[in-house]
């Protein structure tokens, strides 16, 4: 059948016309050859648009449709469907991105549409050669994955798991519970922590559609939407899960203390211990790495040590009486089959020692905001006294803004939540010790939420000192006598520009939010792609934040940027609902643009084989030709590019059709 | 009139067209000359692509995909470099100057990445001037 | 022997005031075996005054040291700190503002020079640590400085503006330095102050109270004698001493050397050929024990 | 104050190399804050660069503020929007002296000047006759109090009488290339 195809240039409003002369492409177009009807029109996205390209495929009998606008990354789902709704096969349909890769980029008019030219005669030329393809849809497993066991991961699993459907949520610590487990209070409404998220930690662990895999991590990724594969390591604990009870007589036994990680080094624990009195599994853990019969046997020693184990019988201490503790356990990689994904790995705190100046890990008493978060916890190792390192209460404490955020030094993005969570230190600061000043050194109060500002106001009215300003320096060199034993934080008072220097016994730095250090890894376990400042990137920032690039796969939480714990729910729920509508419908469309090959010109010399990233293709014995699984292809086209034999065609990227496409932009 | 040159950009889907985009959408400005075809991987690109382009009068190509290690489709663009050696002999049979044809890896945060190497490399090739072939003729 | 092409800069050539420097750098390298070869007839770099007052020349006053150096290939070595920032700036600068680069290039061609911006510059503490390293410098010691406690002076220059290897307000490297030759250095929190050196005739006041709060803590950490790489900071620092005394109603005597004398001193050098006699607050009591 | 005025200041400033840094200032005085010689400039170096922004080109031009800047790089090591504020300081003393605003209270653009002259005649510099030129040019009194470490100096043999020159033809090279450079004035 002669191609009779429709072109339809669209203005965008001025977005496109603006600099592009747009009828004159439509009356470029209409001159090439097959062209039946070309068009320009205001927004071809609109449905009168849209209802232009249908009426013209019933009326004229079109059979290929070109549209030039936007970028196919935005609209080519829309255009796809309009040609479907109209009869005719999605893939006889291509696009021209002029907007995006043309008018937006470009300023001089007659050169842009010269270039809008190109573009649509490429796409004229190549579409001519389009074929109808058909998607196929397989079966969707109605498992999910949840990679990451903080507020996010907890809310998403959740959802799905109280909707009926089998969740795994595989957490890399020993407990769940993310950050948000280590506060006392929220912001802005000073909720306990503890009362909002231990009884869904508690849920977690006891419901029975989800499978909590703590102490684990995954480390192989295949398949596609529908049908994932994955494996998961889970690290060693050297204790039965089931047997223990969680009743930490090990770990009194246990002669080995430590700096505990969830008290930011602030308070000690055992090399055998249960992570925190909410952890949820509520069991024991051992730390290899510091356990002296661990140790010893790495080192070849036979039996060192082992107090939480047998206990100290002669003063009649027996060990674990669950004969919980197995020295010898060993990691062990599982493999579980999922249909969706949702990533919630969160963030770390950036780490202020990398700005010298500040003091952090140099002078006594300077404090990350995490580290407060545990000195103000009724749990926490001060019982939720604020101390300083000496025992005794701050006089005068001073909040450092911005530390490693809006810095081009380190991280040029606003963290988002450390202007909220410096005022929640100033008010429990306020509300522990009234008599205490408390000065917040800001740039700009960044309180946009529902009932942020109000906080903000609330703590002017409680009294504390608000100066703008970035702190420059915080020193133990002292000049006066009233700064004596003090740490002095150097400020530009910058609404009186005066230079001021601060006494204080107290700083705490509020840190940046920071992409975790194995988020590359993970990105290239799960081939999803990171944003500039290396958290992952989303499928849209505006239209689709909580999909990725790779379809089944979701992002929720602070692994996508830094943000609080309403925005984190909010966006867990969404994910959530994404992943319920896909196993509702219980089928997934595959990919038609996949490789084929065909078997009369194929060689046998499987150099195919090797190229395919996702083992795609496989060698028939009898008939010694390789042959693609279609649910496996992704359509990369590397096979295609690779068979020497020409015999593997990527279909929608067929060599014909790219080649026409470059033919059209050199025309 | 300056001499304003032909460039074919052969993009991979996920990184680079992205990037593309991306400069489209932050409003980078930058020369007019290159034109995109997208494709899915720049591991599907055939050396006879980039021989089409200049035996239709492209003045220069470039190529790009995502940075190693970020490919889409695993390491696709692993695969793209390793054809390159082989890819520059067969130019240099065509007569075709090593500088105008270009292997750059653009991820999809690099919109200002992207539009640098499009002026620089409109640049480079407007130096070099208007691509004459000689039709592989000398060696074949 | 490994050769670099050498910018003394005003204050380390023949009639300057920090000559004892070069003196001193000429004596170790002949130990360590480099050979730094001096760029012929070259200019002074300009500094602060000249940026200020005449920035379009500034660049190109800069660039004919860097154009001759260039000629004579390798790394350039600059021991001012000054001038080594200048002259590295105008590397950047180069590189970055087409605009610079274009008044150069026509400025350097009206004096039949070219400059193609391939020259690094580098300070002498650099090259003796990271090129020939404190192990080698180690076994150079002849008299170790067992117990000397010695506060290192980087001054600002030296480390800031990025360009350097160390960090720029916490740098160790003289430190590892001086512990090579057996010596201690002392805590010395203001090892990367500004010493006021470049306004010390012009704003003295100023000046003079920077190199009191260096003198201060230098001195209450136990240092017996201050090392520096910098021609204006030891000179600040050493002639301007009686004069903070005499407004701070102070008694410091602390010498102030140049790490290059105090490595001289411990390879066994000849006191005449370090210059040790041109420093103002002597030191010679401080290093009785190794001369 | 019209706003086609402060433009035209802003404009002039970031026609200078390194003074465009200005535009992405937010103000937030950490250079202020490490600055060893704020507390005796007029305006802070955060103050200067808002009232750059605002257009007060007398104001700043006639402040001591960048006339006291040591050049000490702390505040551009220590920016959050990496601004080469030492420069920037640089660039107003240049406009500064060129407007013929400079200010009296300050003695360092005449040591400046003394000391460029140095460079056009001789090429290099000395110590010593710089600070005779510039004790005479400012004040004689000063000059008396400065003689004990001036002859400290001369005792120790930090300073000589005589002048370390470039051969002629060098000095020649070096004034074409300056005029040159002086005349493109790629940067005015
Ligand atoms: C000091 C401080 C105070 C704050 N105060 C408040 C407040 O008062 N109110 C508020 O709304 N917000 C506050 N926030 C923000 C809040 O912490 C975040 O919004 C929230 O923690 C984000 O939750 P998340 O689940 O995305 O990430 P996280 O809490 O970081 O949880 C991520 C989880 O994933 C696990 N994980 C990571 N990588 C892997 C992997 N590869 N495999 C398996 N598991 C993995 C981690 O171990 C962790 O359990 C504060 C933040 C800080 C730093
Ligand atoms: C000037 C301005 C510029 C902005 N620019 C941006 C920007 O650049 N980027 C960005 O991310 N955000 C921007 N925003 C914010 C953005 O507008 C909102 O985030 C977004 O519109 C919220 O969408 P919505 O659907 O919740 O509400 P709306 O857009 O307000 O839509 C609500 C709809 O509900 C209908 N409706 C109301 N009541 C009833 C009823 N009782 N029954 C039936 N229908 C009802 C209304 O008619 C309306 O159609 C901007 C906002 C403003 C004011
Ligand atoms: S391991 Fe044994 S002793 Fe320890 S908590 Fe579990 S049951 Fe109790
Ligand atoms: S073996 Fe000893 S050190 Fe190890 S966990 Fe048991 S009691 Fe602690
Ligand atoms: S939220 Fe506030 S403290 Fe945090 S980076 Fe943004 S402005 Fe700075
Ligand atoms: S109300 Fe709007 S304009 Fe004002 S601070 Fe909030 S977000 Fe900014
Ligand atoms: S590379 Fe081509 S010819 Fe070789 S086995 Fe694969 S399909 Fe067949
Ligand atoms: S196109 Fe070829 S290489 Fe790519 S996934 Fe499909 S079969 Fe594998
Ligand atoms: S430190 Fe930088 S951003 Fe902050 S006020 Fe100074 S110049 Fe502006
Ligand atoms: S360089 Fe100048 S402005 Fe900057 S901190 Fe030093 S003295 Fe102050």
């Amino acid at each position: 059948m002669a191609p009779k195809i429709g072109v339809y240039i669209c203005h965008c409003g001025s977005n496109i016309a603006g600099i592009v002369d747009c009828s004159k492409v439509s009356d470029f177009a209409r001159a090439l050859p097959n062209v039946a009807v070309a068009r320009d029109y205001k927004y071809m996205c609109s449905d009168p648009g849209q209802n232009l390209i249908k009426d013209d495929i019933k009326k004229l009998g079109l059979n290929r449709v070109v549209v030039a606008s936007c970028s196919p990354r935005m609209h080519e789902p829309t255009f796809r469907r309009a040609c479907q709704d109209a009869g005719l096969n999605q893939y006889l349909f291509e696009m021209a991105n002029i907007r995006e890769q043309c008018s937006w980029v470009h300023t001089d008019k007659e050169m842009a549409t010269e270039k809008a030219k190109a573009l649509v005669a490429a796409a004229v030329k190549r579409v001519a050669l389009h074929e109808p393809l058909e998607t196929k849809e397989v079966s969707m497993n109605a498992n999910t994955l949840v990679i990451g066991g903080g507020v996010a991961g907890i809310q998403a699993a959740l959802e799905i798991a109280d909707s009926g459907h089998k969740v795994y949520l595989l957490e890399k610590d020993a407990s769940i519970g993310g950050h948000m487990a280590m506060f006392d209070k929220t912001f802005p409404t000073l909720d306990c922590a503890a009362c909002i998220l231990t009884p869904k930690m508690t849920t977690v662990g006891q419901h029975r559609n989800i499978e909590l895999l703590a102490n684990s991590e995954i480390t192989e990724l295949s398949g596609y939407v529908g049908n994932f594969k994955a494996k998961i390591k889970k690290k060693a604990r050297y204790i039965d899960m089931v047997k223990c009870t969680g009743c930490g007589r090990c770990s009194e036994l246990c002669p080995t203390s430590i700096p505990n990680e969830f008290d930011c080094g602030l308070g000690k624990r055992k090399a055998i211990y249960i992570p925190s009195p909410y952890a949820v599994p509520n069991k024991a853990i051992i730390d290899a790495k510091n356990c002296r019969h661990l140790k010893g046997k790495a080192e070849g020693k036979a039996d060192v040590c082992r107090l939480c184990q047998k206990g100290i019988p002669n003063r009649n201490q027996p060990g674990c009486e669950a004969e919980a503790i197995d020295f010898n356990q060993q990691d062990e990689i599982v493999e579980i089959e999922i249909g969706n994904i949702i990533v919630a790995t969160g963030f770390q705190q950036f780490d202020p020692t990398k700005i010298y100046q500040l003091g952090y890990g140099r002078l006594n008493n300077v404090f990350t905001g995490l580290e407060f978060e545990r000195l103000t916890n009724a749990s926490g190792p001060t019982n939720g006294k604020v101390l300083l390192k000496d025992g005794s209460e701050p006089k005068a404490v001073a909040i450092l803004h911005c530390i490693g955020s809006r810095d081009t030094n380190y991280h040029k993005y606003c963290s988002r939540v450390c202007c909220m969570y410096s005022l929640k230190f100033a008010h429990l600061l306020r509300e522990k010790l009234p008599d205490t000043a408390v000065y917040q050194l800001y740039i700009d109060m960044r309180c946009a939420g529902s009932g942020y500002e109000e906080f903000y106001e609330r703590l002017q009215e409680e009294g504390v000192n608000f100066i703008r300003g970035k702190a420059g320096e915080v020193t133990d060199l002292t000049e006066t006598p009233e700064e004596k034993g003090k740490l002095v934080v150097m400020v530009e008072d910058t609404l009186v520009r005066r230079k001021r220097r601060l006494p204080v016994d107290m700083v705490i730095l509020s840190c940046a939010l920071e992409p975790r250090p194995d988020t590359e890894q993970l990105a290239r376990i799960l081939t999803l792609s990171r944003k500039a400042d290396g958290f992952l990137l989303e499928k849209h920032p505006k239209l689709d934040p909580v999909a990725t690039t790779t379809d089944g796969i979701y992002i929720v939480g602070a692994c996508q940027s830094p943000k609080d714990i309403p925005d984190t729910v909010a966006q867990a729920s969404a994910a959530a609902a994404r992943v319920l509508a896909l196993i509702s419908k219980g089928k997934v469309e595959i990919e038609a643009a996949i490789a084929y090959i065909d078997e009369d010109k194929c060689a046998g010399c499987k150099i195919c084989i090797d190229m395919c990233p996702y083992k795609a293709i496989s060698f028939d014995e009898v008939k010694k030709v390789c042959r693609v699984n279609e649910a496996l292809c992704k359509g990369c086209g590397t096979c295609v590019a690779a068979c020497p034999a020409g015999a593997i065609k990527g279909r929608h990227f067929t060599t014909e059709e790219i080649m026409a496409e470059i033919e059209g932009v050199m025309a | 009139m300056t001499f304003e040159p032909k460039i074919v950009g052969i993009l991979c889907n996920w990184c680079s067209y992205t990037g593309a985009d991306l400069a489209g959408t932050s409003r980078k400005k930058y020369a007019p000359n290159v034109r995109i075809v997208r494709v899915m991987c720049s591991g599907r690109v055939e050396p006879t692509f980039v021989i089409k382009a200049f035996e239709r009068g492209a003045d220069g190509v470039l190529i790009c995909g995502c940075h190693i290690g970020d490919c889409h489709y695993q390491d696709g663009n692993k695969k793209t470099a390793r054809r390159m050696p082989l890819l520059k002999k067969m130019l240099s049979q065509f007569g075709i100057e090593d500088e105008r044809v270009r292997l750059e890896w653009v991820s999809a945060s690099e919109g200002d990445r992207f539009a640098a190497i499009v002026n620089e490399m409109t640049e480079q090739v407007r130096k070099l001037g208007p691509f004459k072939s000689n039709g592989g003729a000398a060696n074949g | 022997m490994t050769h670099y092409p050498y910018y003394p800069g005003c204050g380390l050539s023949p009639e300057g005031f920090g000559r004892a420097f070069d003196w001193s750098i000429k004596g170790v390298n002949a130990v360590l075996g480099l050979d730094f070869r001096e760029i012929p007839d070259w200019n002074c770099c300009g500094t602060v005054p000249y940026d200020t007052l005449h920035e379009e020349a500034s660049f190109a006053v800069c660039a004919r040291n860097l154009a001759l150096a260039e000629k004579m290939g390798g790394d350039l070595v600059a021991p001012c700190s000054s001038c080594y920032v200048f002259l590295s700036r105008t590397n950047q600068y180069l590189a970055q503002y087409p605009k610079v680069k274009k008044s150069v290039d026509e400025a350097l061609a009206a004096g039949g020079l070219e400059y193609h911006g391939k020259v690094k510059v580098r300070k002498v503490l650099d090259v003796y640590v990271n090129d020939v390293g404190n192990d080698v410098i180690a076994s150079k010691v002849k008299r170790n400085l067992d117990g000397l406690k010695v506060a290192c002076y980087y001054g600002c220059q030296e480390v800031r503006p990025i360009f350097g290897k160390d960090h720029p307000e916490n740098p160790k490297y003289m430190d590892k330095l001086v512990k090579a030759l057996g010596a201690e250095p002392v805590n010395f929190p203001f090892k990367s102050a500004c010493c006021g050196g470049s306004l010390i005739i012009s704003e003295e006041d100023a000046s003079l109270d920077l190199i009191k709060k260096l003198l201060d803590s230098a001195v209450s950490n136990g240092a017996e004698v201050m090392v520096t790489g910098c021609p204006l900071c030891q000179l600040n620092v050493d002639a301007y001493q009686s004069v903070v005394n005499r407004k701070y109603k102070t008694n410091y005597h602390l010498p102030v050397l140049f790490f290059t004398q105090l490595m001289g001193v411990a390879f066994g050098l000849d006191e005449k050929e370090l210059g040790l006699k041109t420093s103002i607050v002597p030191a010679k009591k401080a290093l009785a024990k190794f001369i | 104050m019209s706003e086609a005025k402060t433009t035209t200041f802003i404009d002039e400033i970031c026609a200078i190399p390194g003074g465009e840094d200005i535009k992405v200032c937010i103000q937030c005085g950490t250079c202020t804050a490490s600055c060893p010689n704020a507390d005796r400039m007029d305006y802070s170096p955060s103050h200067l660069i808002a009232m750059a922004r605002a257009g007060m080109r007398e104001e700043v031009l006639s402040a001591n503020s960048m006339w006291l800047c040591l050049s000490c790089y702390l505040c551009v090591v220590r920016c959050p929007r990496d601004i080469k504020i030492t420069r920037l300081m640089h660039v107003l003393e240049s406009l500064s002296a060129r407007a013929g605003l400079n200010s009296k209270r300050t003695t360092t653009p005449v040591m400046y000047k003394g000391f460029n002259k140095y460079i056009a005649n001789t090429g290099r510099i000395s110590e010593l006759w710089m600070m005779v030129g510039y004790y005479f040019r400012t004040s004689l009194f000063k000059a008396i109090g400065m003689l004990p470490v001036a002859l400290s100096l001369f005792t120790h043999r930090r300073v000589s009488l005589k002048l370390d020159k470039m051969s002629p033809e060098s000095i020649k090279q070096l004034q074409t290339i300056i005029a040159k450079a002086e005349s493109s004035g790629g940067d005015k």
